[in-house]
């Protein structure tokens, strides 16, 4: 009988406490959200401002070449920014760290639950 | 020939009790859910593998120095793997879903009761308190987390309160539908969500972990280990800064430790300790600490939703239980069935994100009120 | 300048014995093995380095705290590493082509002969009984079988007997063929086996670890951690579901075991201990009980090819001493020398298969025959 | 003296514990190839039996188009039931678990022993 | 409500003193370094981590068989872990660049002058010879022989001399250039040194680590552990042959163990003891050392300029100091700066290297002048 | 001031050892450049003798032709050698043993230091 009502004191404290801590962990989180600024619209690409290509003719090139390139160089420079130095670098080659979290997560796959194919 | 070679070779099959066959037998069950029924392999397989190893006749794995022994020691005795797992779990856990939609955390509170309604259920039963919040422990529907704490508490039962966590953790898909259709409307099912794209900054990402750490540790020290492992890992994850840690964290070291602690486990499963009433009573316990979670994170969902004047769908509650991230996609299955365009998924992943931080909060409170260390 | 700094100073070149000048050198001798011949270098290289470190003079590496020691204490000392390599070979060994091939099962047995033929001449000369068996346990032509058995019944010669089954066992395409060629008819080595293609299914593939454990453990339970290791390697990889255990046992685990295990077993070489005509007398009853293994299952190869009136090639005999997978590729290519388009690797595989279970056997009978524990 | 007939009484009962544990072993095995059922036929692959183009005229997909579209559908399910849900799953990407155990065990290149190149 | 229930509510919160806000502060400094800054963050971040949970209240993760407790004994106390990553760095180290120009290699000797010269200041301010040798010891520029030496010399000050040690190599970038700005003119960084391809064959690089661990540990056997785990990593990498056990040491057990050592190391810096002058001395002393090693090397850089008449440039110097490999690319920034031609990082390889084996040559050195052990 | 005169004493000595300890390595490593064999020129590459294709008219296989099927072979037993027998083969699949060591180490990388780009 004494156990039982110790029990009930640790539900109901137990119960409080859980509720108690995730509702400060709520507010602190609400919180970060109101001082967190809105989100800025994506800043515009950065196109290297030196890289204007006039010439005439049709061997100019067009805006979308010019964005095609624009958009190799820059991935050329984070890849070879990822490949430096392997003694140091803190990411492995296949990193998934700079694929998108959607992709990373395998979000879009995770409604149906796995299921092993039986033979 | 001398008798006493003969004596040595008898030895073998004269140790074969009756308990020992029940438990190869257990064994045998165990490996058959993990490998036929693909319930939660990763675990069932190594503990029903170390259970046969251990109940093999005059098994040198159990003896001083034997394999088994020497894992349990190093591994369970002092509850590191269970924490080692969550670095990896932390590592592998994506919070975005919580953080971009704070008001479901109480629900994760709410998935909790059934563990103190078990107690007290145990405590009714005859068990000790100490055995009954260990029995309720399996309420957290969380693996490490009732390792951790039945470790402490009451380490005899340790064998039977990790099988039932984690077959009911495979039967999540089983369990959870039944109770959902009882307790909801097709209407409240069909409450759809909206999906409101708040872009999370890494700051955010990164000092959730931290303060999460702090807030919980401080107020409640006994959940330090189970959160800050768990929150450890994440922190890894988020800072992007760390990655070959977070992969090791996440598989090999999560591999390994998986493997020994399932080994370790299993060999805690021998004849006379096992084959108890007191099992029996556990693994029954066990699902009704699984129901009553469901139910009461389905019905304070219920109550949110009325607060909320309808825009809350109820069904995301019973993802509070934990069982990340299982439970989440049950619950979007079931939304799913109810009306075909409804997207819950996002909303659920709060939710079960919440129940797991909850879940691990709930340890540390339950081994606080308990007085443990 | 105080005489105590020169005095420290001196300590190093001065503790430098001629014996220990022997064991660098033995020490360079194995790392050459390793390095210029392929003579097994994930073992070789690494108790190369460990004999080296542990011979420099005063080396702290033996202190106590120190690396080697540490190592040796957390994996050799209480039998570990050989156990947990053993899962890493479970998992990568394909038992397909024994079950697919019942009959070649009892070449396995005839191919442990050496281990006791070794034993007893170990004892004529003068060995005690537990370092007689021992040093017949490098006819089991597996190393960590050599490690475990030698490790619990006369650790003293843990080095020279590992080192001797590891060296042996890289000589396997050296030392088999003479012997094949001259025990056997070019007419038997042409003979040819029809492949009986008959698929094993999934369940009888993960019944065989269990059902193999569960007997010989019961047998002879000084087995259990042997046979109970592989099969459980075994197990996991056949049932398919735990492919992240199988994986991280088969490769990264197994890695680090390894380099443990060469580093802890090479420490023990010191000079002393090392430097005895008991060495000398392994080294050659090493590669004695390999002749007498090979010759023994070539000579049961015969009569199984007798009784079964020549359809069994008799050379998949000598197959059957385990040292998985090379002895069923050196049988292939002494077949294919004797006859191009004969094609045995396959049933070669399920003799050196039965080999490896019985080596694991063999090693268990041997513990349980001494009274070990 | 005593330790060679000791010795000699460990071969005899060594050798035939180990012949005996391997003929049980055989037995085992030999039941096991009795109670297994023979071998079925290979299933007919399972196409999906809504699966069926008729029309007229040059549209219509040839059979062979029909069959390499199955694959691909069916390869593609298998596919994305392999990359779900990566907590949970029990296989890690680049899993040799669906290749042909042939492949899988490098069968085909086991005749020649690995042997390092000298430089 | 038994009042008893409330009090033990009450531990944590009010366990929480001042010095363990403090030691917060300092552990989020850390992580706010590692992931905002990019200080070493394989480092700085468990190590901020493992402060973190060392200092919440009452943390049972410091308790016996706590887990920072519990990684910290198996690890840190025996000194396990810096070994088992200067296994890994030596698996990652290239040592061609020394091996093609053998006469840098007393640049690396040079650049150790701040060790001792650190070693005096602190004696004069009153530390003990034992910890003076241990703040020295930050002047290696090379985390895992800082904390092998200071945790045998001085364990209670491991936690300050680790976190000053990684955080002054994080700034090496922006600590070195201004130092060899003012130590040389323009015309000695734009000397340009002639890149003399010449081959080294597999053999000279198989024995080099092999040499120089016999060499270096007969003459000074305190440094057996540093000189021979570095050169065992550099033997499996250069042999070849056991590229399985390379790739392992160089990764995943490279990343277990960093992450177990910086959480054991961070979870020393507990209030009372980190919260002193002392440690506020040894940051300062610390940064004093890197400043004089660079001088150290750049001087007699200049040295070798001068003898060898102007065909060496003399910042390479400020490569010996180790902190491999970014001082090498800092010294190669530098001379790019001058002369945008001027192509150095081989050479300045090659005293990184040197200036690495000069470093754990150092701390052995120191090791024996203490008469550790 | 006894202890500064033993850490003066610490400091003459170890500087010296130090000193010492690299310049026996110098010594060592200055032998074994000398002892070693100067770089032969590469041996000429191993083209079977009995690979020689004479016919006449546009059939023939130019030499180019010939050179590239001779490395491609060559290749293909080098990958088949590191494809043999996995339980025994020290390399992994993906090894950068094979690799030129220059790439191996990414050493073109290394100019420049490793720094995550910003957010
Ligand atoms: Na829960
Ligand atoms: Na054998
Ligand atoms: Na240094």
């Amino acid at each position: 009988m004494d156990n039982l009502i110790a029990g009930l004191q640790v539900t109901a404290l137990g119960m409080g406490l859980v509720f108690g801590l995730l509702a400060a962990l709520w507010g602190l989180l609400a919180l970060a959200g109101r001082l967190e600024p809105p989100p800025t619209p994506p800043a515009a690409p950065r196109v290297p401002p030196a890289l204007r290509v006039t010439g005439g003719g049709a061997d100019e090139l067009t805006p979308e070449t010019l964005a095609a390139i624009t958009a190799a160089v820059l991935i050329h420079i984070a890849s070879r920014r990822r490949q430096a130095a392997p003694e140091m670098r803190s990411s492995w080659p296949g990193s998934l760290l700079f694929a998108s979290r959607w992709v990373a997560a395998g979000r879009t796959r995770q409604t149906r639950p796995y299921r092993r194919e039986r033979g | 020939m001398s008798a006493e070679l003969l004596t040595r070779l008898a030895h073998g099959p004269l140790g074969l009790s009756w308990q020992a066959l029940v438990m190869l037998a257990v064994a045998g069950l165990l490996i058959y859910l993990a490998v036929a029924r693909d319930y939660e392999p990763l675990l069932l397989l190594p503990i029903g593998a170390g259970c046969m190893l251990a109940n093999l006749p005059h098994s040198p794995m159990l003896a001083e120095d034997g394999m088994l022994r020497v894992l349990y020691d190093s591994g369970v005795a002092n509850e590191l793997f269970p924490l080692l797992i969550f670095i990896g779990i932390g590592a592998l856990t994506d919070f975005g879903p919580l953080l971009e939609n704070p008001r479901v955390v109480l629900l994760g509170a709410a998935g909790q009761f059934g563990i103190f309604a078990t107690l007290l259920l145990a405590l009714a039963l005859g068990f000790t308190p100490n055995e009954a919040a260990s029995i309720g422990i399996i309420g957290a529907i969380d693996g490490p987390t009732s390792i951790y704490v039945s470790g402490i508490l009451a380490p005899q039962l340790l064998g039977p309160i990790t099988v039932a966590a984690y077959s009911y953790m495979a039967l999540v898909p089983v369990i959870m539908p039944p109770i959902i259709l009882a307790l909801t409307s097709a209407r409240e099912r069909r409450i759809r969500m909206p999906y409101s794209q708040r872009p999370i900054s890494r700051r955010i990402r990164v000092l959730f972990p931290i303060a999460t750490t702090v807030i919980v540790g401080t107020l409640v020290p006994f959940a330090i280990p189970l959160v800050g492992t768990l929150m450890l890992g994440n922190l890894m994850r988020e800072s992007g800064v760390v990655e070959r840690l977070t992969k090791t964290s996440a598989s090999e070291l999560a591999n390994v430790v998986t493997l020994f602690l399932g080994l370790a486990v299993g060999s805690t499963m021998v004849g006379e300790q096992f084959l108890r009433l007191s099992t029996l009573a556990i693994l029954v316990l066990g699902i009704l600490a699984f129901g009553i979670d469901t139910a009461a994170g389905l019905l304070f969902g219920k109550l949110l939703s009325l607060l909320s004047r309808g825009t809350i769908n109820p069904i995301i509650g019973a993802a509070g239980i934990s069982a990340f991230p299982m439970a989440a996609r049950v619950v979007q299955r079931v939304a799913h069935e109810a009306d075909f365009e409804n997207f819950l998924l996002f909303h659920a992943m709060g939710a079960n994100a919440a129940g797991q931080i909850a879940s691990v909060v709930a340890g540390g409170v339950l081994l606080a009120l308990m007085g443990a260390g």
